[in-house]
């Protein structure tokens, strides 16, 4: 039955090592600690580097002070190292009205970080329960509330973001706004495939037998189990939704003109591309290693989610 | 049970096989120096507990270990005299369904859902023999015949969930036996099975087995199984093969602890009701196999040597091998209370 | 196919990238005072006059009169046919008038006052106004004459012809227009056998699609892009002034902006030469009027000096000590490095208190708020298409207009009076008095009259630039 | 502690799960549970054999609300409690719990040991007071023999064994009077399996609980029952006390199971002659008309296919076949050692 | 299976209704007025009567709706203020240069996804497989519009490989495609890895080794044909979206496209090209997906049976 079925990201095309190995082979197997130092690696060097961008997001703006309205267009344009007319080295360059990028793109980690947690915070729980809701009552409500999430995905989300533009004016929150209702029906797919999958377990079962409600059923046994998965979704989701905030800032859709995101400020740079190549480039790549980092932490917590993989 | 007639030379002979898995929480042996035999045309039966290796064991031999996680680190596999595990896996997969061939446990999952079975056996054909795809398809018919699927000429063109546990067990027979093999490995063939559907499948075995004079190794956890068709039993316990022997020898005059425990544990249908007798304590853990002999923790009879030194599987009687310091005491019944 | 081969250069096509879009080829409805529309329209149709170095030269028009100050009456050029070879008539001409007119496209306000056009023969043209109407002239410098039999026909647009040197051959409404040559037409044979127009909406895509000799001529770039392209060997790069200007409207009729000392102050507060000359280089020189100094009926106005300290004084006076919030909104890519300018500008208020939040909107948006004069300040920028002061100053600070909040009865007074005055000089001083009140009173912050750029492939000659921006092929050549 | 013995009545239970047929076909009802009759004593066992698929865990699910009978009544202490409302269904929940077949997907893989033990007093609060948690918990745990300090375990960090434990003293958490366990050692090993036998048989004497004991090994059933019903596609076939029914089978179907469950030691006992069923076993979404046997049975005649055969009193049990006499005449002298 | 279907195809019409709903009264309920955003700030009153007249945007809202839906049916979204053009034309017109687009896009996603996947896959954890997979994730971290002005600054004004922009020859569809492959090309290449590495693990992969058989059939036939199934259903969901996502790529390179044709067409406030597109989005988007689940039917004979 249940025997050693290894998690899907450690089992791959069996092959018999050809060496097989001496006779007096020393009992710890060699191969051992680079893979658990490498696994050590994948969860602790994202961590670190995402947990960096959050001291520079909220510790960086204090130090460098960045004031979004303070321009200097006579340092306009600096390449990276430059010497500011006041006396500051511009690290990582100006932009096209002068200011200094680094203390933007530290500013910018703020509002970017904050949208993609905002919005993950709204479309995760949003979507979550609607999953949720649907997975466990099934029937008529999962059918209506499935072709919503339809409707949702067949509708363009740059018509969706101009109405909210448009109706609500444009925002921070309404940015944030936009990206969860693009993003709620990832969420909502997820937890409902897992609630479904979850609701007829055993052990789901089991609480029944002991006089369970469906309060207690999805509180104790389908919520934990819906979590993990959707905190992998999310890890992915807010890759997505950063870079999409960059995407509406292209559009002139995204964060309002005066509130410097990493997408803005990328937005802004993307005539300079040829000559002042650092403007977009920069905050461009610190997005990406970002991103990046969040993706190789959402593997790492799926393999360790996986209870396959952690029981052993 | 007549009892086959000891060749010289064996026709897989595994020694000191070790295996060890390179899982998430690090490295872990899961063979621990196994060792055992199976002579041409006999049935050896390997027992154990879920997790003791049996698989793993087997796996190796069919060079079916997953390439990533998983090492030989030492140990020879020789089949019919020729050393495999020094092979390719290329190599190794040549003898692969035409020398040594494989039964699954769960023929629901052995078998590939979107792939017509009678195209699963015919592509053996094809593919390992080149025959023509015509060819190949009125053998894959003939052979689902020959384990008696009815309607075979018109089954063969059905996916594996359209056919009943018990018919697709037949199938992957059927499968693993196309290209006549002269060992089958049978790992769990019945487990998932009812007892009449368990017969029914035996039964095919046996037939298949003694009309093709093919050795087979037997795995499986049920005692009356492997009573039923085997010729020689080999028990494993945490990574080792902890005894083997003749069936009758094995199962009536023990050598090990544990195969003494295990025969005890097993309710006797004569004396219904009446209170059993389990081997206490758990399993060892593979991450932390005690020292010395891995049974020790839960061994009545266990000593201070049992503590420091590993036994290692010797001869207790003719063809009878054990890996305990007092075999001999187990084997004459020397009881808890005796050796204490 | 019927390209006439026998003309030595063989095909000649220049090729020409768009910044915007050409929707519409109609001359007289909802674009006739559309950029993109017009560049093209000008190759195709003519118009009686046309403004040559800010003067009135006829064009179809040999000449005219006023018999009296309500009528004005022309005399047509004899022997002009419009490209499929029908001669061109003053029905023609009284057709034309009529469709924009009647096209209630944003020019038809100009001939408001126009109650009777006649044709007494084929080649005079009376048009009589029910009150003097000084910018006749003016405005039939955009009337384009098309055939009467056509004008009515809206499928005639999707291939339109005239009197001018090129017709259309397609026209892909938002995507491309292709012009080949008039064989029909009287003037100089154009050097050019077509000409096509293909809109790229990315600066990079226009630059690089230049650069590598994709396109022979684009303009509407923004000027830190001129200054890499000055380097290149194969481009020339012409800037010249235009009828356009920057500028950055209060909304007099709210609060604080009622009081003329904070416009005033808003405006003092900016270093505005400074600005313009990092963020703008050779593509706009700081504005000495309301108008662009091209434009008919510009003067020169007392110049704000960037004096923080003024500013600061103004709004103590107004009661505004320690400054206060606004916001000043603009719709996204109107204006030349707009998000850079408003940034700089917003910083230099912040220096004296002012703390003006930024509203970037979609143009839709922001054209609903406008009009509905729901905003504190709005940038933008605009052009005196015509060349006259008129179709700025009346159009726009008319208390009737209601475009900005503000009201003067003086100012409407001496607009009006501009507008029915006939005679030019006497409009350009009435236009001078005008241009002081909306200078002085601030109605508006008008830093920069905006310079047009046009850049060309090195194989393109004879191209002229004219300030009403809309880049003229008809006399380019190609080598 | 035993007072009078309760009982758990199931009378004409009907059972159905809709399908929703193909596009072409009507969608029908598979009833996994047909007009089935049974009677759980408390202090006594009453043992359920059958094969996969025959309906065994449908009608432990009914048994304890987790599905709706589609037809009959269930009866508990003289009170009717199918179609029950909310509250009467939450303290039936305290008499009647179930013990789940897979240790692995019973059990809450999110929560500890301490969680799961006292789910059922979370759920019932009130029931038992928060301060006696802890006490009661280890009081548990010990109750089925495991160490108090598993409490603060994850299932993964147990062993199959003593998740199963761990799932008993869940159900004996709320005290109840009857315990439905559905194939409860179906998944463990042989020596795990005596210890968990071992640990119901104490619970029952102790508590004088009421089994109904579901499984598919015979000998384990044969083992633990006072009582023994066999079932088949949805019916029971044969009913009465488990030694009459195991040593004396009358039913066709009982007959083949029992010959086909392999023995530990076919030499210590009398070659028995083995039954093979021939034949797939019908689907129960078209069962066959007349008896649900007959496709399979060595004695089917023309009546068989007509008239279904009910449950009637042969020779101390209750069997539904029309050729119990003839059947159980036919009975192997060796089964029948003992006529009692 | 004809049930099925039909059932899916009720469902599909359903969602359109609701599509075509909300897309009439967001647009409605956005700020801007169609004719003042067509005419411009100086058109006097009586052309924005007349201009609503016309395009009978002076009736009720309710009335304006049933009309709307009236002619939607008959595949007549009504003409395009801006672009005086039936929106129907319109929108067929630039489907064809977004379709092209879109599929030269998803061909090389997919094809390049499964080499790649595959390799990532029969190698885990090695060198090609860590190389792809922080490829793949930084192709889906960096936005598209960089991405394609890089692509036009190095291959059109550095290397002068590729034409910049425009949809006139097979050379320009280079770089759009490539562009609005990228971020696709990560989805399909995680999911076919992971698909692949979830199958790969399955018992009848072993078996398939077991047989004997080259590992090239055992990953190529045995388990792909398994790993298509989830494979295709997000690969349909993702073509959907292509669609009417690709409006970065068709600005940056000036194609032609759907996408453009309706951003535009939002910013003018021309409501029946606004219908008109989100409708066809929705309609391909619902194909699309319609033909997904059939073909999902005909991969896996088990739902074959279910449906
Ligand atoms: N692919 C693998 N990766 C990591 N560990 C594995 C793998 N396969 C097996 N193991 C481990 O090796 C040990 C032996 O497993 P094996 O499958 O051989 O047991 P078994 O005796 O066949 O048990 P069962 O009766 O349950 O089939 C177990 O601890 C198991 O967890
Ligand atoms: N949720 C369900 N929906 C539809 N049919 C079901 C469902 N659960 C079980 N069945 C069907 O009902 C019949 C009885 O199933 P049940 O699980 O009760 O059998 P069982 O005797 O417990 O088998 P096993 O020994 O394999 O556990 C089977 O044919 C099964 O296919
Ligand atoms: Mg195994
Ligand atoms: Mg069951
Ligand atoms: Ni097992």
């Amino acid at each position: 039955m249940s025997d050693g079925v290894p998690g899907p990201a450690v089992l791959g095309a069996p092959l018999v090592p050809t060496e097989g190995g001496p006779p007096d082979a020393t009992p710890t197997p060699p191969a051992a600690p680079p893979r658990r130092r490498r696994r050590r690696l994948r969860l602790w060097l994202p961590l670190g580097v995402i947990a960096g961008y959050l001291v520079a997001g909220v510790i960086g703006p204090l130090i460098a002070r960045y004031d979004p309205i303070a321009t200097s267009v006579a340092d306009r344009l600096l390449p990276p190292g430059s010497r500011m007319s006041d006396g500051g080295l511009a690290l990582l360059g100006t932009d096209q009205v002068g200011r200094d990028l680094l203390p933007q793109i530290m500013q910018g980690a703020r509002i970017s970080l904050l949208v993609g947690a905002a919005t993950l915070l709204l479309a995760g729980t949003v979507g979550a329960a609607i999953g949720i809701l649907c997975g466990y009552l099934g029937g008529l409500v999962d059918a209506t509330v499935m072709r919503l999430a339809d409707i949702q995905l067949a509708f363009p989300s740059i018509l969706l973001a101009v109405f909210v533009a448009g109706v609500l004016g444009s925002s921070v929150t309404n940015v944030v706004l936009t990206l969860s209702i693009t993003t709620w029906p990832i969420f909502a797919r997820v937890a409902r495939a897992q609630t479904m999958a979850t609701r007829s377990r055993d052990f789901a079962n089991a609480a029944r037998t002991l006089g369970a409600g469906p309060w207690h059923v999805v509180r104790h046994c389908v919520l934990p189990a819906v979590a993990s998965p959707l905190l992998v979704i999310a890890t992915v989701q807010l890759g997505f939704v950063i870079v999409a905030e960059a995407s509406l800032s292209f559009l002139s859709l995204g964060i309002p003109a005066g509130t410097p995101s990493w997408g803005t400020t990328i937005a802004n740079g993307r005539d300079y591309l040829a000559s002042a190549w650092w403007i977009a480039t920069l905050p461009g790549l610190v997005l990406a290693v970002f991103v990046v980092c969040v993706g190789v932490l959402g593997d790492e917590l799926r393999d360790r989610s996986d209870p396959n993989l952690s029981t052993r | 049970m007549v009892a086959p007639p000891h060749t010289p030379r064996p026709l897989l002979t595994v020694d000191d096989l070790v295996v060890s898995f390179d899982g998430p929480l690090g490295a872990y042996r899961a063979l621990n120096g196994v060792s055992f035999a199976v002579g041409r045309g006999e049935t050896l039966a390997i027992l154990g507990e879920s997790g003791s290796g049996k698989s793993v064991t087997v796996r190796a031999v069919m060079a079916l270990l997953p390439r990533h996680s998983a090492t030989i680190e030492r140990g020879t596999i020789r089949y019919d005299g020729e050393e495999i595990s020094a092979l390719p896996v290329r190599r190794t997969r040549e003898l692969s369904a035409t020398e040594m061939a494989m039964v699954f446990q769960d023929s629901l999952t052995a078998l590939n859902p979107v792939v017509r079975v009678g195209q699963q056996i015919a592509e053996l054909f094809r593919v390992r023999q080149r025959t023509s795809r015509r060819e190949a398809w009125r053998r894959a018919v003939a052979g689902l015949e020959r384990v008696g699927i009815p309607n075979a000429a018109r089954r063969a063109h059905d996916y594996p969930h359209q056919f009943s546990g018990g018919m697709r067990q037949r199938v992957v027979i059927a499968m693993a036996l196309a290209l006549r093999p002269r060992l089958l490995i049978a790992d769990e063939p019945t487990t998932a099975l009812d007892v009449t559907v368990q017969a029914q499948i035996m039964d095919l075995l046996r037939e298949l087995r003694e009309a093709d004079g093919m050795s087979m190794i037997l795995i499986t956890h049920d005692l009356g199984v492997v009573a039923d068709v085997a010729d020689r039993v080999a028990v494993m316990y945490a990574g080792t093969v902890v005894e083997s022997g003749p069936l009758r020898t094995v199962y009536d005059a023990p050598a090990h602890p544990y195969t003494r425990g295990l025969m005890a544990s097993i309710p006797a249908p004569d004396r219904p009701g009446e209170r059993l007798t389990p081997i206490e304590g758990m399993p060892p853990s593979p991450l932390a196999t005690p020292a010395g002999c891995p049974f020790h923790p839960r061994c009545p009879l266990a000593r201070s040597a049992c503590r420091t030194d590993r036994p290692t599987l010797r001869t207790v009687a003719a063809g009878h091998q054990a890996a305990c310091h007092y075999a001999e005491e187990v084997m004459a019944g020397v009881d808890v209370a005796d050796a204490a | 196919s019927d390209d006439p081969a026998g003309d030595g250069g063989g095909v000649t096509t220049l090729r020409v990238a768009n910044p915007t879009p050409v929707v519409s080829l109609n001359p007289f409805a909802a674009n006739s005072a559309d950029q993109p529309t017009l560049t093209v329209v000008q190759e195709v149709f003519e118009t009686l006059v046309v403004r040559q170095d800010g003067k009135i030269a006829p064009k179809l028009a040999e000449s005219w009169t006023n018999p009296d100050p309500l009528t004005w009456q022309f005399v047509l050029r004899s022997g002009v046919t419009f490209a499929d070879g029908t001669p061109m008539t003053s029905a023609d001409a009284k057709a034309s008038l009529r469709a924009l007119i009647d096209g209630k496209g944003p020019l038809a306000g100009l001939w408001a006052t126009v109650d009777d056009i006649r044709t007494p023969d084929e080649r005079t043209l009376t048009i009589h106004t029910t009150s003097q109407l000084g910018t006749v002239l003016s405005n039939l410098t955009l009337l384009w004459i098309a055939p009467a039999t056509k004008i009515g026909d809206s499928a005639f647009f999707d291939a339109p012809y005239g009197t001018g040197p090129f017709k259309v051959s397609s026209f892909t409404a938002g995507q491309s227009v292709n012009l080949v040559r008039n064989d029909n037409y009287r003037g100089d044979r154009p050097k050019l056998t077509s000409i096509s127009y293909r809109y790229i909406p990315e600066v990079s895509g226009r630059v690089t699609a230049l650069a590598n000799n994709e396109i022979d001529v684009t303009w509407g770039l923004p000027p830190d892009q001129l200054t890499g392209l000055r380097d290149n060997k194969d481009l020339t790069v012409r800037s010249f002034p235009t009828y356009a200007n920057y500028y950055i409207w209060f909304n007099s009729s709210r609060k604080p902006f009622t009081d003329a000392r904070v416009r005033q102050a808003m405006w003092h507060a900016v270093d505005f030469a400074k600005i313009s000359k990092s963020l703008f280089d050779q593509a706009g020189t700081p504005a000495t009027g309301p108008l662009p100094e091209a434009v008919f009926g510009a003067a020169g106005q007392n110049p704000y000096t960037y004096d923080p300290a003024k500013a600061r004084q103004l709004l103590t006076e107004a009661g505004y000590p320690d400054g206060f919030s606004t916001t000043m909104m603009w719709s996204s890519g109107c204006c030349t490095n707009g998000n850079s300018f408003a940034d700089a500008m917003i910083s230099d208020w912040a220096k004296v208190g002012i703390v003006v939040k930024p509203q970037e909107l979609e143009r839709a948006t922001w054209l609903d708020k406008l009009l509905k004069l729901d905003w504190d300040s709005t940038m933008t920028t605009g052009s005196t298409v015509t060349g006259d002061a008129d179709f700025t100053l009346a159009r726009l600070y008319l208390s009737t207009a209601k475009r900005n909040g503000y009201a003067n009865p003086e100012l409407d007074r001496v607009l009006l009076a501009a507008r029915a005055e006939l005679d030019q000089d006497k409009r350009a001083t009435l236009y001078a008095q005008a241009g002081k009140i909306v200078w002085d009173q601030a109605v508006g912050i008008f830093p920069l009259d905006l310079n047009g750029n046009v850049v060309l492939r090195g194989t393109v000659e004879g191209f002229t630039p004219t300030p009403n921006d809309l880049p003229d092929f008809a006399g380019v050549s190609l080598r | 502690m035993s007072t009078s013995p309760t009982r758990l009545e199931v009378r004409q239970l009907r059972v159905s799960y809709p399908t929703h047929g193909g596009p072409l076909r009507r969608s029908a009802a598979v009833h996994a549970v047909e007009r089935l009759s049974l009677t759980v004593t408390t202090g006594r066992t009453l043992g359920l054999v059958g094969e996969s698929g025959c309906g065994k865990s449908t009608l432990a699910r009914a048994i304890v609300g987790l599905r709706r009978p589609t037809g009959g009544e269930i009866w508990y202490a003289g009170e009717r409690v199918d179609h029950a409302d909310a509250a009467r269904r939450r303290r039936l929940t305290a008499e009647i719990q179930m013990v789940y077949q897979d240790p692995y997907s019973s059990l809450n893989p999110r929560k500890k040991v301490s969680f799961i033990v006292t789910e059922g007093w979370r759920v019932h609060r009130g029931s038992v007071p928060r301060d006696q948690w802890p006490a009661r918990t280890a009081d548990l745990l010990a109750r089925v023999g495991l160490a108090a300090e598993l409490a603060d375990r994850y299932p993964h960090q147990l062993s199959g064994g003593q998740r199963q434990r761990v799932g008993i003293a869940r159900a004996l958490a709320m005290s109840p009077r009857i315990l439905v366990c559905d194939e409860p050692v179906s998944a463990l090993d042989v020596s795990v399996q005596a210890q968990t036998l071992n640990l119901l048989a104490d619970l029952r004497a102790d508590l004088g609980l009421g089994y109904l004991f579901i499984a598919h090994d015979l000998s384990v059933v044969r083992h633990i029952s006072d009582d023994l019903a066999v079932m088949y596609l949805g019916r029971i076939v044969e009913t009465g006390p488990a030694a009459t029914v195991y040593d004396t089978p009358a039913h066709p179907y009982t007959r083949a199971l029992i010959s086909a469950a392999p023995v530990p030691r076919p030499w210590a006992t009398p070659p028995a002659e083995r039954i093979l069923l021939t034949g797939e076993v019908p689907s129960p979404a078209s069962p066959p008309s007349g008896c649900r046997f007959r496709t399979r049975c060595r004695l089917a005649q023309p009546r068989c296919a007509e008239v279904e055969p009910e449950l009637r009193t042969v020779a101390g049990r209750e069997v539904a076949c029309h050729y119990a006499e003839s059947s159980l005449a036919d009975t192997p002298p060796s089964t029948t050692a003992v006529t009692r | 299976m004809l049930r099925y279907a039909l059932r899916r195809l009720a469902i599909s019409v359903l969602v359109l209704f609701g599509a075509a709903t909300v897309v009439f009264f967001a647009m409605r309920a956005v700020s801007g007025d169609p004719a003042t955003a067509v005419l411009g700030p100086d058109a006097d009153q009586s052309a924005i009567e007349a201009l609503r007249r016309e395009y009978g945007l002076d009736a009720s809202l309710p009335v304006q709706y049933v009309q709307f839906l009236r002619r939607a049916v008959a595949l007549d979204f009504g003409e395009s203020f801006r672009l005086h053009d039936a929106a129907t034309n319109l929108v067929l017109t630039h489907l064809s240069a977004t379709a092209a687009l879109a599929l030269t896009a998803f061909a090389i996603a997919l094809v390049l996804g499964f080499a790649l996947g595959t390799l990532a896959a029969t190698r885990p954890d090695g060198v090609v497989d860590r190389v792809v997979s922080v490829l793949s994730m930084l192709t889906q971290s960096l936005p598209t519009f960089w991405v394609g002005i890089m692509l036009i600054l190095v291959f059109s004004r550095f290397l002068h490989l590729l034409p910049s922009s425009g949809a006139a020859s097979p050379a320009a569809m280079v770089m759009p495609a490539v562009t609005l492959a990228l971020p696709l090309l990560s989805v399909v290449l995680r999911l076919v890895r992971s698909g692949l590495l979830d199958v790969l693990h399955e018992d009848y992969v072993v078996t398939a080794r077991a047989k004997g058989l080259s590992e090239t059939r055992v990953v190529g036939w045995h388990a792909m044909r398994n790993m298509l199934i989830p494979v295709v259903t997000v690969a349909g969901l993702e073509f959907g979206s292509l669609l009417g996502g690709a409006v970065i790529v068709e600005t940056v390179f000036a194609w032609p496209g759907v996408g453009r044709l309706m951003t535009d067409a939002i910013a003018a406030r021309d409501y029946s090209v606004v219908q008109a597109c989100v409708i066809t989005v929705a309609v391909i988007f619902i194909v699309v997906n319609l033909l997904v689940d059939l073909l999902y039917v005909r991969l896996d004979p088990r739902v074959r049976e279910s449906v």
